[in-house]
């Protein structure tokens, strides 16, 4: 597997891995799985007043998974919550280089940063 | 800046010993002649390809005349299963293990679609293979049973003496895939029950692209590759020398009393430090071991990610073979493994000119990035690890 | 003493470039990984493969996807027929002619044990063999024509194009064999009327036991060595990188341009001095000959004793494969030639390090052998020499 | 093929080839061929007194075929002249290391000496 060095800094130095406080005030979070694939995501978002203020996440995925979930955290920092429910998996292939096969994986980001505005998701 | 490269992956494939570089490079510029031909620089070649015979035959305790050169041990081992099975005769009937190298597992695939059976015996949680179970797979029509020596994953050593002995008894030959164990584990072909057994170079320090089969007097094969006469017809093709030579230097060189221990020291002490590593598994009975290979389960790590972690090490996933491919190790699943449990291991093989330092450098790396992915996946779900 | 022995035996192999041994000795210390293994030095080694793959794709004018590494121009032989004609689809028929290498007649025999009908044309009293009598041959069930480049008897060039063209119009696969010719005759493979096309690195100045398949794309080939995801699936076994890095330096050296015209002076040169042998006639049309083959008989001198004879002359009496067989060759009865005269043949043939004090020297001793050992037969029956 | 020294010696400098002159007093002659085994061979002998006095041979055939033609014309000098019908090949065969598939052409040998002394053989 080749991964861009985009992908390899993440990895190496994830900037948002974690969880937020259980107390933190606006806190949602999401996330999603798929087992066949071996990939499960969760972000947790603080939200303020309609807008992202803190995300952080946790991944059990392959390198371009925690790259991405990684990117999307950052993102996602700043911009309203419906930002939430329009990550886009090819977007982030395209940006981190990640091959096609791995589309599979990077759509339950999507799924995941969606359900933390869906209020469905709790934490497991 | 990463560290520097530390090389734990010698089943994979070895570094060329110095001493057979040597030989070969002496051979290459001074030797060029075809074996095949006649003249006086033919013979001179002749005579370096039948040196290099006896030392290989000599390390395998077999007789010269019954080692035949080919391109490496996959060569081997579908000449080993096609050249009994579509050799025409009656019989249509292979028995195999589920744990085997993918050289066999396809040859047996494709042998099924032509029409032969094949039995694969599972394997218990050890990585051993019951010779009951071979037994009660053999029948009347069963021409062959192939099973390994020594599991390129795992390390762990099948008893390849019980299993010969029940062929011999039911008037079945046994192949057996030596491409691990040939020079780390005892082996002497002429006394043994085995009636095949394949051999490679390149993970003895040796050339790649070089190997050998044995086959015992009186086992008739159909060639697999045809065209000249060379290796008495069973195998055609320029014979390559310099890659010969190298084979032979090779196995001449190997002296597993002496490196054995030394592996096992090696190995040993690797475990020692990573099974300090919470929750670290190792697969694979700890008796019956090849010195050389250490097979290691992280739970609740991605095995793409660990692999990317630890990348100033040159280990694997399982077989180079399949290196590149998502699935699951197809070993490590026969042991009874989960999916995410086989893609959570790594193996480590030590060689030749592995060293302590390395060693300790090596579980140091897997020290620090197992819990650090771990942190990254902290509330991952139970099915990531177990 | 015997004088220093001369190599005119180019077309059984060639020695090693020293560029080409530098290459790979450097391959050989430095990078040994598995070129399969996804940690960096197998990415490099990796790499290492991939450049020499477009070294030789480059100099066959091929695109770098379309080549795939065997062992040699044997096993490439035997995988686009046995490839094409075992795939298990329709059409079991195979054309090929009655001077082709063992590797493909051996072949041909094998498929024809296993069910395929195989037709096989004659060639000319010059060696060629005729585009007609290949599309008369061509029928409904004809899957694959296999027809060589150049003979590696007579250096005589086959009408690949005409036939290759003829291949289309019927929709029909083409297999060219081409490992005399590669580097020494031009072949544009990627836009030439050719299918598959069997490479060798040894004849190029390259090492002995690599060589290429090249398989056009939209042909689909049975894989006959089954086991690992190597070379796309269609040959599997541990990549063996030193010998595709000499390889694809050998391909790369080699520049037909201007080593075609020396080679032909050298070949010309040494005709020049052996047609003033009484009886000496050159087997093989004069024109469409490759630079590096020169078949002669000298008639009325047996043929082991003329080789005996001249011992300190590395040439051959037909092809290497089949040196230390006692049958003529098949090649020179397909041009016609009786068994004694055929028998009473030598093939010389010059390469990159022939001087012209060699070609001088052995046609000196030729000029002094050969009316020796008529002396020994001087009163023997006609058919001695007819 | 391997030849022994003492082949590839009597090969180099055959000691008695040739013919006799026509008119030599006891001159006999005899020859033996087998065309699918590519061999010829023909002994001169004189003989004077029921003794072999002086030998030639010629041969087409292999370097097996001329070392033993050679040794044979040698040793039969000297001898009575029924020593020629009593040439065997499988004593030239030890003698020179012959391997066993050539002794078809070694026959040709004992069959053309015997041809001398049968009265049958004239030259050809
Ligand atoms: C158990 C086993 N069998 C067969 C092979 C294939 O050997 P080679 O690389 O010589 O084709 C290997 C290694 O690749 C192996 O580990
Ligand atoms: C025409 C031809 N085809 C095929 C081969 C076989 O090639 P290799 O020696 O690479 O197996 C040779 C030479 O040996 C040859 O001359």
């Amino acid at each position: 597997m080749e991964y861009s060095s985009e992908v390899v800094r993440r990895c190496d130095a994830p900037r948002r891995v974690g969880e937020l406080p259980r107390a933190t005030p606006g806190l949602s979070s999401g996330e999603a799985e798929d087992r066949s694939l071996q990939v499960w995501v969760r972000f947790e978002l603080q939200v303020q007043d309609g807008v992202i203020q803190t995300v952080r996440f946790e991944a059990f995925g392959c390198p371009h998974t925690v790259a991405a979930a990684d990117l999307t955290a950052e993102r996602l920092e700043g911009q309203p919550v419906n930002a939430a429910r329009r990550v886009d998996a090819k977007e982030l292939m395209r940006e981190l280089e990640v091959p096609i096969e791995k589309l599979g994986k990077l759509l339950k980001i999507e799924d995941a940063a969606a359900a933390c505005v869906s209020g469905t998701a709790t934490r497991t | 800046m990463r560290r520097r490269e530390i090389y734990l992956d010698y089943a994979a494939t070895a570094p060329l010993d110095p001493a057979v570089a040597a030989a070969m490079t002496d051979c290459m510029t001074r030797e060029f002649a075809n074996p095949s031909s006649v003249h006086d620089p033919g013979r001179r070649a002749r005579r370096l390809v039948e040196n290099a015979r006896a030392q290989v035959a000599a390390r395998v305790g077999a007789p010269a005349g019954r080692i035949f050169f080919t391109s490496g041990a996959t060569e081997s081992n579908n000449l080993a299963l096609q050249g009994v099975l579509r050799g025409g005769r009656a019989r249509p009937h292979l028995v195999t293990s589920r744990i085997e190298h993918k050289s066999v597992l396809d040859t047996a695939r494709a042998l099924e679609a032509a029409g032969v059976a094949v039995s694969y015996v599972d394997c218990d949680a050890g990585g051993r293979v019951n010779p009951h179970d071979v037994a009660a797979a053999i029948g009347p029509e069963t021409a062959l049973v192939s099973i390994m020596h020594v599991n390129n994953e795992t390390g762990v050593i099948q008893d390849v003496a019980a299993i010969g002995a029940i062929c011999r008894e039911r008037g079945v030959w046994f192949h057996v895939d030596a491409a691990q164990s040939a020079g780390k584990v005892p082996l002497a072909l002429g006394d043994a029950a085995i009636d095949l057994c394949s051999l490679t170079a390149h993970k003895l320090c040796g050339p790649k692209g070089i190997g050998a089969l044995y086959v015992a007097g009186g086992v008739l094969l159909a060639p697999q590759i045809h065209g000249g006469e060379q290796e008495r017809g069973l195998r055609a093709g320029t014979l390559a020398t310099h890659q010969i030579v190298g084979m032979g230097a090779a196995y001449e060189l190997a002296d597993p009393a002496a490196e054995a221990p030394r592996l096992a020291a090696l190995r040993d002490r690797l475990w020692d430090a990573l099974r300090a590593v919470p929750g670290a598994r190792l697969n694979g009975a700890a008796e019956h071991r090849s010195p050389h290979v250490l097979n290691v389960t992280f739970p609740g790590v991605e095995g793409e990610s660990l692999r990317l972690a630890l990348r100033d090490l040159a280990i694997s996933a399982g077989s180079a073979c399949a290196a590149d491919s998502p699935e699951a190790s197809h070993v490590l699943r026969g042991l009874g493994l989960s999916d995410p449990l086989a893609a959570s291991s790594l193996r480590f093989s030590v060689g030749r000119f592995t060293t302590e330092d390395e060693i300790a450098a090596a579980a140091g790396r897997v020290a620090v990035e197992v819990p650090r992915l771990r942190e990254v996946a902290k509330s991952a779900p139970r099915w990531c690890s177990v």
